[in-house]
């Protein structure tokens, strides 16, 4: 199994959230971050001072998947969060040695 | 008509109105950041259903009348009014107490009520509740009053009344889920700290505006809710700084509100020093009162007994101390430490007794009628998940900068 | 000069300055976090702008003058008015309603329109739109006034005009990206009904307020004033509760405002019955309407139209139904429930019209001559963005513990 | 006793007394999340502890007497008042200004000051600097008010005041750590919005009310309380344009402060269009003064000084030149542009010269006094973690959704 | 060393601190996310128009845990997080290739 | 290439955020957190109810970095986030087999 993690554009959950349900991906838990990048931040003006904000509202989703999805997901998510634009974030996968279900009990592929 | 009172008034009714949004942020800051829409909404629902029936039956009933015991339909359905005269404006003054009394039992239920329930318990408790002990504590022949009892601007009929029946209330209700071992801080504080600066801001309107007019008495009693509240705020904060070692906002939040609350029934009969001392007393017994729940096992979410029924009470029976027609110049019986004797403390005593007795067991019936046919508990389930959702399919916040899809 | 008079007129003055910011929060709590400044600003920027242009020029050309279609500057720069008299204090007053009618508006503009426009739109349309349909409605020789119809504090002059030329306003505007399939819950459901406590506080000085005196039409008007949010709030969230299953505070919310909205014309010209039909009507009325957004495809975001225009329109053609001369003692055409005949309808039919028509038609020609100009909508990556941070350069909430840098 | 008059005062005393949480929230939503709660008890304390202090002594030090440095103490305790008079409605509504003058002071000591050595700071100031700068300036034989000096409302007594004393604290208290390389944006600005309308609101009571009646000269200071503000606001609003571009909801909103301070103390000696000037003046002032901080490296968190002490003192001075008695009918000596000469503004200039080094120099000794005792200064810990916590044990905000364990 | 995530329900977060406690677990980073699964979600209503909450308010525990501790902390989350009802989460692990406490720059299992 | 997480003191982002940048790391995703471990919590009181908090605000630093970065970094966050005071956190290294760059589909490092 891999941990397929997502830094994608805000407004572009609902698009992944529905590519990865339509692969019958059924869970996947998500995170408001922020991001730092090319993208640039903004400034900021308070009563005449300037605050530089380099953080910008991402969202994180993480997928834990059998083996034979990675792919697939991936390019899945590659595909609906792409706007073209700076700021569209990354996936990457890393490796998950074992996973448990906590209601059931259940491991591994059986748990995802 | 003169055009100064009348102004006093309106102007007093349009800060009790407001009221009633600030009970709702003050009860509502305390709750889980999950249940406080169902909080706002507990007490919306009261300035919305309450004022409908004063102005149907409410007010007619309450005060219109020659009996004893209740009023009648005199002036129900709007009518019967002297146009040019004050009693317009003093029917719509009088809605805004009406409304926010049940509202005040909803800082009891929290977290656990269904709103169904609740909807229908507010009238039928303003009906058999409200307009009855009103009529005793109020009106001209009401027999509490008539025996000489004094509440100013409700201690006995609104915040004693609202307090006994909050207790009636929750034991029907039963405790939230993990009380007392689990509970979880005010979700946010600010919005407690907005609800007690409207509160009070329109109590001057309640306390104040109860004179119905604009002259010495009023003058009085607005000072004399602004000193309790001070007394009452400062009292609180050096318990908890004596006690836990920490001047706190909520300890401040309720030590002011447990003051404007005590000052209430004897805002008009006192002088300011013993206004500040009724606040400094209130302030005292109420922030050890509400530790009274733990004790004795009830649930009372956000203390209504311990600031709303304790605090009428101190301010209440203080009456019989404080009371002092010679410093105010005007006439009404004397307290104990005025010249008067036990006369006047007896029959405070007797007029809370009554309320305690008569709201306690007629809320308890409803609470039980409601119960064994509709249910008044939302299911353990929707306890955890939250009211907002599961009650009003509304969530108070979503600060996210999310899009999602949406239909209709 | 009445002392209790000139009281009335300046506490009703503070409580209408205070709806502003009450809309403001109504409205911003509604927005996505993204766009809440925007959206307080777009308010705040009316009662900056727009009192100062009031007392210039807007009051004089809108109340002094003896023509049927507009004043002279017989008033202008605060001059000529009577320092001892009641004059200046219901000019004042009266800036207030001005700066509120185009804070309407942005309700409907929301998360998409350049502020710079919106700067310069809000005192343009005061004068060209507000200004006139003022003396029309308003003034002693206004035209549509001396025909005969009613409008108490601005049902017509206010509501309908601001919900038709908020209509203009979007058609020239467009529709939110995503719209209607995307969306957003409010942000801050709590924010919503501290507006609408602020609303209904500040409403009784608009409404009761217009009697301009502290007598028997003011209160009166109060009780309407009352009696109509409470049963417009109520009918709204029943409709809720039968549709979808819920009782909803946005639509308590709602309601209230659509039953304030709604009374306003008619408040010092019915009586407290008709007053809880005209709120139940409205709740009703305007549950429904504010749908008309997503079948006729204009993107009223937060339902000006829906609430405001509608809200207007039917307060204002009840009028023609429950005005009660009689009932409340002095001097005006009755409406059809009360012996009248169809005359006043027809009045107050025309004036609706004529409003709609000219507020329409200008509106548009506004909205048109700055889009070619300047351009009023921001481009599609700030809407995406927010417009809080692209167009004011500041974000709502920075709940975070960090520390940043900072220049100067 | 006038009806009219008396209601009048009560409610602008009860809008003053709103003023103060109002002020919390403009202030505690400048500041850090970890510190808003510090921010808000600052301000609540002064409301709890002043008042008492005002009705117990204060009032009658400040303005009862026949000296002309100071008050006796023949109203203390409450006593040797006019029962059916107006003076206890007068000395209630002044203790509403006693309680938010070192309320003021919050805003530059704000993220780092030991609440207890501010607990025990506010009625030791009130008593050292409030009280006998009251006298001079305001009752009836005060020396500084017998020279000439006019403050109708509190520009001197109140804001150069607190602003000057404001400086005074933070060169005792120092910098906050980091400042001015880091910062921090405010956490929450509706809830500084919020604060702002609030401010507004109450602020007819402070000025209009300080006329003390229902007359011509209370309806021009309401008059004058709206145009300066929205003119002020406007200046501000358009400097910022100018300057960086964007128009900003945190401008607008200081502008519409520095305003209502501008035009406090000439709010009853100036006609519309010089309130209109005097705002706009205040306005494009303060926007630029508040960088004095940075260039001089002083602390003020808030811009205490920057609003208002110098806003307070271009208001007083601007009396100057802009007093118009014959433009509002009374009599008090005109300024330069309205037939007078260079008296009036020498003794405005006396005034807030005198006002100015009495508070700095005996609260600068108050601050060196508390910090030799008992410090004044949380420890560096203490700043980084947040005073909420540390000072007061709680937590503005607890958004989660968790369930925790509790003891009592 | 191994990294341990776990997705829980939020009201459980204080029974599963107790017994990762009782175990001498002695540090753990928690963050507050949304879930998307089994479960489902629920419906809101503003105005009449519908919106479908898809994501369900969850904690993600995250602990850095020595190899020997693997099995026993993973027990301990499942046992303590367990209501038995759909939605209760998951747990999963993914190797760790070292660690350093800030303060002190100890590393690996000191570290911990 | 590896993902260094890092969790530090809120206040101490942005130094480490700087020494990033210095070193040429272009990108970072930081989400804040709730930490548990030695520095123990705090006590808060509301009406007299003793509420114990466990969890102290923190701030998680995720950087996904070519190998030949790695100790480099974590080196410089440490460098950034100390204090010398507990609780200043602590820097781990997980594995990464592979990452996109959603916007224009590029692998691994070029990713970066
Ligand atoms: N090396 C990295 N490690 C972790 N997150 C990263 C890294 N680089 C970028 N990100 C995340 O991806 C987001 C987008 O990256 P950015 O460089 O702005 O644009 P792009 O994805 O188009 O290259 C950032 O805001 C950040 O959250
Ligand atoms: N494959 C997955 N990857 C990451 N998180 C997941 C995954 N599946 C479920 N989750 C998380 O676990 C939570 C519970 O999962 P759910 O399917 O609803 O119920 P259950 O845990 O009972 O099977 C989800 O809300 C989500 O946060
Ligand atoms: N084993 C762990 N796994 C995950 N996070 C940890 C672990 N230990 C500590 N942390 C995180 O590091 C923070 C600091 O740890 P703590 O033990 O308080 O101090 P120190 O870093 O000085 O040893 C904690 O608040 C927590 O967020």
């Amino acid at each position: 199994m891999k941990l397929i993690t997502a830094i994608i554009k805000p407004f572009k959950l609902d698009d992944v959230k529905a590519a990865l349900k339509a692969m019958t991906v059924e869970g996947m838990t998500v995170t408001s971050v922020e991001g730092f990048g090319r993208q640039g931040g903004h400034t900021e003006m308070y009563r005449g001072a300037e605050y530089q904000i380099d953080f910008i509202p991402k969202i994180k989703i993480e997928a834990v998947v059998a083996d034979h999805d990675v792919t697939r997901v991936v390019e899945a998510i590659v595909e609906a969060a792409r706007t073209d634009k700076i700021g569209d974030g990354k996936v990457w996968i890393t490796p998950v040695e074992g996973i448990v279900r906590i209601r059931t009990g259940e491991r591994d592929d059986d748990a995802i | 008509m003169d055009s100064g009172n009348v102004t006093w008034i309106l102007v007093s009714g349009a800060l009790v109105l407001f009221m009633t949004p600030g009970l709702a942020f003050f009860y509502g800051g305390m709750v889980r950041s999950k249940n406080v829409l169902n909080m706002l909404m507990m007490n919306f629902w009261c300035i919305l259903v309450v004022p409908l029936l004063w102005v149907v039956v409410g007010y007619s009933l309450s005060f219109n009348g020659s009996g004893s015991v209740l009023g009648n339909f005199g002036r129900a359905f709007g009518r019967g009014f002297d146009f040019g005269g004050i009693e317009p404006a003093v029917m719509i003054f009088l809605a805004t107490f009406a409304a926010i009394t049940p509202a005040l039992i909803s800082g009891a239920v929290a977290d656990r009520m269904k709103f169904a329930a609740w909807a229908i318990f507010v009238p039928i408790w303003s009906l058999l509740v409200y307009v009855p002990v009103t009529y005793w504590v109020f009106a001209p022949n009401g027999w509490l009053k008539a025996r000489g009892s004094l509440d100013f601007a409700g201690g006995t009929a609104i915040h004693v009344n609202a307090g006994i029946a909050a207790l009636a209330v929750i034991l029907v209700l039963g405790k939230r889920k993990g009380w007392p071992r689990d509970g979880a801080p005010p979700h946010s504080m600010p919005l407690v700290m907005l609800g007690t600066g409207i509160l009070w801001f329109g109590w001057f309107g309640f306390n104040a505006g109860s004179a119905l007019a604009a002259n010495g008495v009023a003058v009085q009693a607005f000072i004399n809710t602004f000193l309790a509240a001070s007394a009452a705020g400062l009292a609180w904060a050096l318990v908890e700084r004596i006690r836990n070692g920490h001047f706190t906002n909520l300890g401040v939040a309720s030590g002011i509100v447990a003051g404007l609350v005590a000052i209430t029934p004897g805002c008009g009969y006192v002088t300011s020093m013993s206004a500040i001392a009724i606040g400094l007393i209130a302030g005292v017994v109420c922030s050890v009162a509400i530790g009274m729940k733990f004790k004795f096992g009830f649930d009372d979410s956000l203390d209504v007994i311990g600031v709303h029924l304790v605090g009428g009470l101190v301010g209440s029976l203080l009456i019989g101390f404080f009371a002092d027609p010679k410093g105010l110049g005007f006439d009404f019986a004397p307290g104990l430490f005025f010249g008067g004797n036990l006369h006047l403390l007896g029959e405070q005593a007797l007029a809370n007794g009554v309320t305690m007795a008569y709201s306690f067991v007629v809320t308890f019936a409803i609470a039980k009628a409601l119960n064994a046919t509709m249910g008044i508990r939302v299911t353990a389930d929707r306890e955890s998940e939250g009211l907002d959702v599961t009650e009003h399919v509304e969530t108070a916040y979503n600060n996210s900068e999310r899009t999602m899809g949406r239909s209709h």
